[in-house]
């Protein structure tokens, strides 16, 4: 009998990601057929206090092994450096912070989805290959969106034709958008997770800049694409995971996610449904009260994942091949299709500041 | 119908009660959770000497709740890091002291509520309730850009805070320190409100023009109160920082100056135990609905909507059957 | 003749194109009721307003006991022994009429910092909030919440207020109005000794009470003094009688 | 920086005030007129928002879902007042603020529970999308064109509604004292159910409006409440010029703030920090600016009360 | 036409009135009477139904207990209220107009009865003086054309020769229109001139009620203290 403690988002405007790591979670822990792993499911209400509070109910009270679930970074950060201190597993479904890939890490935190800055890397090297020269680039003033810009930048070969911080929750992109059309851009990348980026979307096509877009997976995602409709069809975006990625593992997935739920299962279902294997694959072989057999048996990842390859760098990271997809229609329903390799392979930046 | 003296008494005991339950019966998530009840009193019976007595609606309260929690944040920051703090050409050391880190807390917080009140009372009414925001706004949006600390991140701090001769981490033990500090300011509100000072701002809220009349200045009145209003929240807040050991720009955001005035609404304007009455009832509604459904908020709302339409004077004002201050 | 407790010289008061008071100059000496009468308009409350410190005069200054107060505040001006009431009753609705009395008293003491301590525990402050509402008639309603009072029993305690502070001087703003026939006989009864103890600029439309306790009276008529002079001097004027007292007395 | 470029943006920053004034347009009313604080508006807003998409999604056509929008908030405004609100004009101001509070949650969740955690499609239609070509050679979209016309228009039927109209003074006599308005023979609730009805009408309208070139989600509200209240307090609580001209106020600041502040401390900084800095400080503009017209005019610009 | 019997009401926890007897006939101008704070102001409140209270209470034969506020007063019950309560933020005209209901008073005429009103028009209420207040309630209350005035101290702070003015008006009132008149004032004097009928309320309770021609110097000694 295993306990797993997820906190993640299940209410207010956030919650749409929170749910798909649930299910996916839990989708993998159904086909597994095991019935001694007890999963204690809480909201966070995206506020780290509560997150933190609820990580101390699941240690105090539940007496959880493991903790995952965790959507934000913010979170992440105020949840998992304590948790992992007190002896506990944490697996991260989704949020993967510099801070814990780096000076941060830590032996008994692991990260299924990707260090934050992987995607936003796959596009700047992606923009180098479809030969953009001259980029504008723009994301929230945040850590996060600090990191995206770093990120791009760190691959991207070409110019910035310019480098705008937009405001946290911002609707209105007409300025950023004038900007955009003024500087002599041959393209764009951007960073606007959630509401953002739809709005920004919307307002990018009604402008009629129309130069390419190159952006993270985030905006593009299953969950959000039908509100951004027509807007986002052939932008590229970047992302580890995609539903047509072609191997048996996610094929089995697409099909039994939405058979389960009646619906698409995004990248967020697809990392919950990778960790709860994970988890199941380290389980199979220790208990988590073994503590080292068990952290050496979530190293060896040694479970079919939907991504395909799947392995884990030093510092509990993956090294993985994130693809650039392209928003298509597939009947009344977008989607995405890879289109290609942004990065094969690809390990985060900080794994060398990480000693452990 | 209650006296407000029993309930004033049986509040803090029922307080009290839970978490030594709990530690008998081995449930220590319920004493953390006791223990946040007891921090956001503390915070609430901080805006309630400002809005209670006082008149004024500060909907930034959060403002001196977070310069609380990164003063503890920041100063505990560079004891772990061994780091020096530099402000200007002076350097501090930092600490893991509680009561070092209090005292730093109550003492940034008076500051900046000395600063926001001066200019804030220009206003009243709604106005003032608007440029409290405003303020609030302009510390969260600092907070959330400022990347020596964290930024939006936040900043972990991986020890509790220590407090001489106790374990803090005891939960427990943190929750004493807690139950303590929030009683003491109970104490203080109490003898505020009945002393000649409480008198004299409990008039300037209702009638200024009148104070003015009798040789007193209604506007320090409201500033004195504002500024020891701001401390205690200030210290609530370095709590709640080591409650947490976490500090983020969340704890500047208007939500939560909006919570403060919630609970305060809940439990009863002006009331002594109102904000106390409120930060449990609205802990333990957050507790227990959150486990029923996805979509508890809506239950909670429903509840909330009822202690507005049924009981006026909230929560202790149902009880006692006596309407607080118009507020 | 002894020098004025209160005066005022030249005052000046505009809201736009209106004048409310022009060139008013008038005092209040020791001992004496001074009542000020006028039309509806006239500018008796904007004067008041001014002498009090509520509002700044466009020009002219305010003098109280020899000193210019005209850059003071209303509660400095109120701490130099200056009293007012109000022609709507401003009182803490809340709270009790003894804490609306104590206030005053608290006022009088000039220091409301005191943070410890229970101010209904303090019997300076008791002794002179109850002996001032004994003197008004309310000593038996001071636990009632003055919102239940009456509009009457409200106007008497607007002037116990101002008792409290013991003041050097009285300024009232129709004092009378609201009160009934015998109200306004007890409260005209009860002005009438006040003036031993200090003087009162009296601005009133109660004529009965005017004629019955005004040593002097000045009138004012669009803001500009028209008269001033003893009841019977200003009874007979026939320009006040035009303006004002129409075929009354 | 182009002089047209500068020009684009001042009529961006004008174009988005014009936004923040639909939002707020209906605000004020309940606000300034009825003295109510309405911290629900937003999620009026949003109900407006979510049944445009709904009806759009099912009929296609986008008056249509206007018309719903405008509806369905109406209704919502009219149930929640005569259930909720009705029962707080007595009540002190922060009871009406612990229920509107309670209302938002019960929107904000009861409208994820009809409609699901993902954000809904709402589409600018076919006949508005796409630039036009304005003198100067400025490409602007046709559709915030459309947004500043109804803006003004809403303003200006605001404006006549309570300063010209019998209806209008009898709500404003409301405000100032409801008893004696009803002892005098006007139905003051049914006027009020009237008025909350047309704000909540105005929010859905603007969360329609707006909702086509944002995010049609949960939550889309709170934000636009906020920055509603800024500008109504900006221009003094009960003056619909005064909301009009601190939306204008708001949204050049807000636009150019975001715009010139990085430029300006490019000039003494390496881009980046300067980049971050100067838009950190962008986005406490609108703050700075109302708690500094505040300190200068304590009601307002407008403002009636002092 | 307007009948009250046994009227009973209370604030919150306190009873204020105990059984309060009053009729005002067709055209009848009846004086309410009585010391500060017997209850006379919250008698008109009832009848106005701006306070809850039980008993007999028609208007015409109508049971007023039915009707919310604004339908008392679209019978025809037209308030001046104790304290004057001017809508504040509104100017004098727009006060006047608010709660206006058709018939032979009008903006003209209102001015004409009180010419200040007429230059004050475009002035915030708030910034008159108390007596421009005074009789703009007035004139809001007739522009309301009500065949049953209540004036609740009405005269309170005016000037002499204004009140003058406004004592002729009621009788004029009277004599020209019929109106009937529901009046408080502290003016015994000027009551016993215009009034038909006296009623006296002592502790919320009706104590005396007559002919004013029947009202002697004892009785007014007795109970109103004059
Ligand atoms: N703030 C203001 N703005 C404009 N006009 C004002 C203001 N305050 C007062 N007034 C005008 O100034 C004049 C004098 O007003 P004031 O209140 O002093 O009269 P008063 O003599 O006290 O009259 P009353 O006896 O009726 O109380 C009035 O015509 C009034 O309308
Ligand atoms: N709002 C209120 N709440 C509680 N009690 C009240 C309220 N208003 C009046 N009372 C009480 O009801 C009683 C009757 O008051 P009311 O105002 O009817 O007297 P009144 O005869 O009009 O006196 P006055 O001549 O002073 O106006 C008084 O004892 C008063 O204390
Ligand atoms: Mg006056
Ligand atoms: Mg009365």
């Amino acid at each position: 009998e295993v306990k797993v403690g997820m906190i993640t988002t299940l209410s207010g405007g956030g919650a749409g990601l929170g749910i798909d790591v649930r299910d996916g979670f839990m989708l993998a822990v159904k086909q597994s057929g095991r019935d001694d792993i007890d999963v204690v499911i809480e909201d966070d209400q995206q506020k780290p206090d509560i997150a933190v509070q609820l990580a101390d109910k699941m240690i105090q009270s539940e007496k959880v092994d493991v903790l995952t679930g965790i959507i934000w970074s913010n979170l992440a950060m105020a949840v998992v450096p304590a948790a992992v201190a007190q002896g506990k597993f944490y697996l991260s479904p989704n949020a993967g912070p510099s801070a814990l890939a780096g000076a941060g890490c830590h032996p008994n935190y692991f990260n299924v989805a990707w260090q934050n800055d992987n995607l936003h890397e796959a596009a700047g090297a992606y923009a180098n290959t479809a030969g953009h020269k001259n980029t504008f680039i723009l994301a929230p003033n945040y850590p996060a969106g600090q990191d995206a810009l770093t990120g791009f930048k760190r691959f991207f070969k070409g110019d910035l034709a310019g480098e705008i911080y937009t405001q946290l929750g911002q609707t209105d992109y007409a300025a950023e958008i004038a900007q955009i059309r003024a500087s002599g851009a041959d393209s764009v990348f951007f960073f606007l997770p959630g509401g953002m980026g739809i709005s920004f979307l919307k307002q990018y096509a009604d402008s009629g800049v129309g130069l390419p877009v190159v952006g993270p997976a985030f905006s593009f995602d299953q969950g959000i694409l039908q509100a951004v409709g027509d807007a986002a069809l052939g932008v590229v975006n970047t992302s580890q995971w995609s539903k047509d990625i072609d191997n048996p593992t996610n094929k089995a997935f697409v099909e039994t996610f939405q058979a389960e739920y009646g619906r698409l299962p995004s990248l967020y279902a697809s990392q919950g449904f990778d960790t709860a294997n994970l988890l199941i694959s380290a389980l199979d072989k220790a208990a988590p009260s073994d503590a080292d057999a068990f952290r050496a048996a979530l190293e060896a990842a040694d479970f079919s994942s939907t991504r395909g390859a799947f392995r884990f760098g030093p510092n509990h990271h993956p090294i993985q091949t994130i693809y650039a997809r392209e928003v298509i229609k597939e009947g009344d329903v977008f989607t995405n299709k890879i289109i290609g390799v942004a990065l094969e392979d690809h390990a985060d930046a900080y794994a060398a500041e990480c000693k452990m | 119908m209650i006296g407000e003296r029993w309930i004033n008494l049986a509040v803090p005991l029922a307080l009290l009660a839970v978490p030594l339950y709990a530690l008998m019966a081995d449930e220590p998530f319920t004493i953390t959770l006791a223990t946040r009840a007891t921090i956001l009193a503390l915070a609430a019976v901080g805006l309630n000497i400002a809005l209670g007595i006082g008149g004024l609606v500060s909907l930034g309260h959060a403002v001196f709740f977070g310069l609380g929690g990164y003063a503890m944040g920041i100063l505990a920051f560079h004891a772990q890091n061994y780091s020096p703090l530099e402000i200007g050409p002076l350097t501090f050391a930092g600490t893991k002291s509680m009561p070092v880190i209090w005292l730093v807390a109550v003492i940034v917080s008076a500051m900046a509520a000395l600063l926001i009140g001066a200019l804030s009372l220009r206003t009243s009414g709604v106005y003032f309730i608007m440029i409290t925001l405003a303020f609030g706004q302009m510390f969260y949006y600092f907070a959330i850009s400022w990347s020596a600390y964290g930024g939006e991140d936040g900043l972990s701090i991986y020890v509790r805070n220590g407090f001489p001769g106790l374990n803090t981490l005891v939960p427990i033990q943190f929750f004493a320190v807690c139950f303590v500090v929030l009683c003491l300011a109970l104490a203080l509100n109490a003898m505020l409100r009945a002393s000649p000072f409480g008198l004299a701002l409990n008039a300037a809220r209702q009638v200024p023009q009148r104070v003015e009349t009798v040789g007193l200045n209604p506007m320090r009145l409201k500033l004195m109160a504002f500024v020891i209003s701001g401390a205690i929240t200030g210290l609530a807040g370095a709590l709640f920082a080591d409650l947490n050991r976490f500090v983020s720009p969340s704890m500047f955001s208007w939500q939560l100056s909006g919570e403060l005035i919630i609970l305060i609404v809940i439990g009863g304007v002006g009331r002594l135990m109102g904000p106390v009455v409120g930060a449990c009832l609205f802990v333990a509604l957050e507790h227990w609905l959150g486990g029923l459904t996805d979509f508890w908020h809506v239950w909670l709302g429903v509840v909330l909507l009822g202690i507005v339409l049924f009981a006026r004077g909230g929560v202790v004002g149902l009880l006692t059957g006596k309407a607080g201050p118009h507020v | 003749m002894s020098e004025p407790i209160l005066a005022t010289h030249a005052l000046c008061k505009s809201f736009g194109a209106l004048t409310a008071t022009d060139d008013v100059s008038i005092d209040l000496r020791a001992g004496e009721i001074h009542a000020i009468i006028g039309p509806n308009g006239a500018g008796k409350s904007t004067l008041i307003a001014q002498i009090c410190g509520a509002l700044a005069p466009d020009a002219g200054t305010v003098e109280l006991l020899g000193r210019d107060v005209t850059g003071l505040s209303t509660q400095a001006r109120a701490q130099a022994g200056l009293a007012r009431t109000f022609q709507i009753s401003a009182l803490a609705m809340e709270d009790t009429v003894l804490d609306n009395a104590l206030l005053g008293a608290l006022g009088a003491a000039g220091n409301p910092w005191r943070l410890w301590g229970r101010v209904s525990r303090d019997a300076a402050l008791r002794d002179r909030a109850m002996a001032a509402l004994d003197r008004v008639g309310l000593a038996d309603h001071a636990g009632t919440r003055t919102a239940d009072l009456s509009h009457g029993q409200r106007r008497q305690l607007e002037v116990a207020v101002a008792l409290t502070l013991a003041p050097r001087a009285f300024v009232m703003d129709e004092p009378m109005a609201g009160l009934g026939a015998e109200g306004s006989r007890v409260m005209t009864g009860f002005l009438d000794g006040l003036r031993q103890e200090a003087p009162i600029l009296l601005v009133e439309h109660d004529m009965d009470a005017v004629f019955a306790l005004a040593d002097r009276i000045s009138v004012l008529v669009y803001g500009q003094v028209i008269a001033t002079g003893t009841v019977d001097e200003i009874r007979a004027d026939p320009a006040v009688r035009a303006a004002y007292l129409g075929e009354e007395a | 920086m182009s002089l047209v470029l500068i020009a684009e943006q001042v009529l961006n920053g004008l174009q988005f005030g014009v936004m923040l004034f639909l939002m707020a347009a209906g605000l004020t009313l309940i606000f300034g007129v009825m003295g109510l604080i309405n911290l629900a508006h937003g999620s009026l807003y949003m109900v407006g928002a979510f049944a445009a998409a709904a009806v759009a999604g099912a009929t296609g056509s986008f008056l249509l879902a206007l018309v719903a929008a405008l509806a369905a908030a109406a209704l919502a405004g009219a149930i929640v007042e005569m259930v909720v609100i009705r029962r707080l004009y007595a009540a002190p101001h922060l009871d009406q603020v612990l229920a509107t509070f309670a209302l938002i949650l019960i929107f904000s969740e009861g409208t994820r529970w009809v409609f699901g955690s993902f954000p809904l499609y709402l589409d600018i239609p076919d006949w508005l999308s796409g630039p036009v070509t304005l003198p100067g050679g400025i490409a602007y979209p046709l559709y915030r064109l459309a947004l500043i016309g109804v803006g003004l228009a809403v303003a200006a039927g605001l404006w006549w509604l309570t300063a010209r109209t019998r209806l209008g003074i009898q709500i404003r006599a409301g405000e100032n004292d409801r008893e004696m308005v009803a002892a005098l023979g006007v139905d003051i609730s049914r006027l009020y159910t009237l008025v909350f009805a047309l704000g909540a009408g105005l929010a859905g309208l603007a969360g329609a409006l707006v909702g086509a070139i944002q995010s049609v989600q949960v939550g889309m509200g709170e934000p636009v409440l906020i920055l509603a209240f800024v500008v109504i307090v900006i221009g003094g609580i009960g003056s619909i010029k005064g909301a009009f001209i601190g939306a204008l106020l708001v949204g050049l600041t807000d636009t150019l703030g975001g715009i010139f502040l990085p430029e300006l401390f490019k000039l003494f900084m390496e881009p980046g920090a300067a980049t971050q800095t100067g838009s950190a400080l962008a986005s406490m503009a609108i703050y700075i600016l109302m708690s500094l017209v505040l300190v200068w005019r304590p009601s307002g610009l407008f403002g009636a009360r002092a | 036409m307007l009948e009250v019997r046994d009227l009973t009401a209370r604030y919150g926890a306190s009873q204020a009135l105990f059984g309060v007897d009053l009729t005002v006939a067709e055209g009848q101008a009846v004086a309410l009477m009585g010391r500060n704070g017997m209850g006379k102001t919250t008698t008109v409140k009832a009848i106005c139904r701006i306070i809850p209270s039980q008993g007999t209470l028609t208007l015409e034969g109508k049971d007023l207990h039915r009707l919310p506020s604004f339908r008392v007063a679209r019978l025809g019950v037209g308030l001046v209220p104790e304290g004057r309560r001017c809508f504040r933020d509104l100017t004098v005209r727009e006060n006047l107009l608010a709660t206006a209901r058709p018939g032979d008073w009008t903006l003209q005429s209102v001015t004409a009865l009180f010419p200040r009103l007429g230059e004050r028009a475009g002035q915030r209420a708030a910034s008159l003086s108390g007596g421009e207040q005074q009789m703009l309630a007035i004139g809001r209350a007739l522009m309301t054309n009500p065949r049953l005035l209540i004036l609740d101290e009405a005269t309170e702070g005016l000037a002499p020769i204004i009140r003058q003015e406004i004592w002729a008006a009621i009788a004029r009132l009277r004599q020209e229109t019929g109106m009937a008149i529901l009046l408080i004032d502290k003016s015994i004097r000027e009551l016993a001139q215009v009034s038909d009928r006296a009623v006296i309320v002592e502790r919320g309770q009706t104590v005396w009620q007559g002919a004013m021609s029947d009202l002697t110097p004892e009785i007014t000694e007795r109970f109103v203290g004059v």
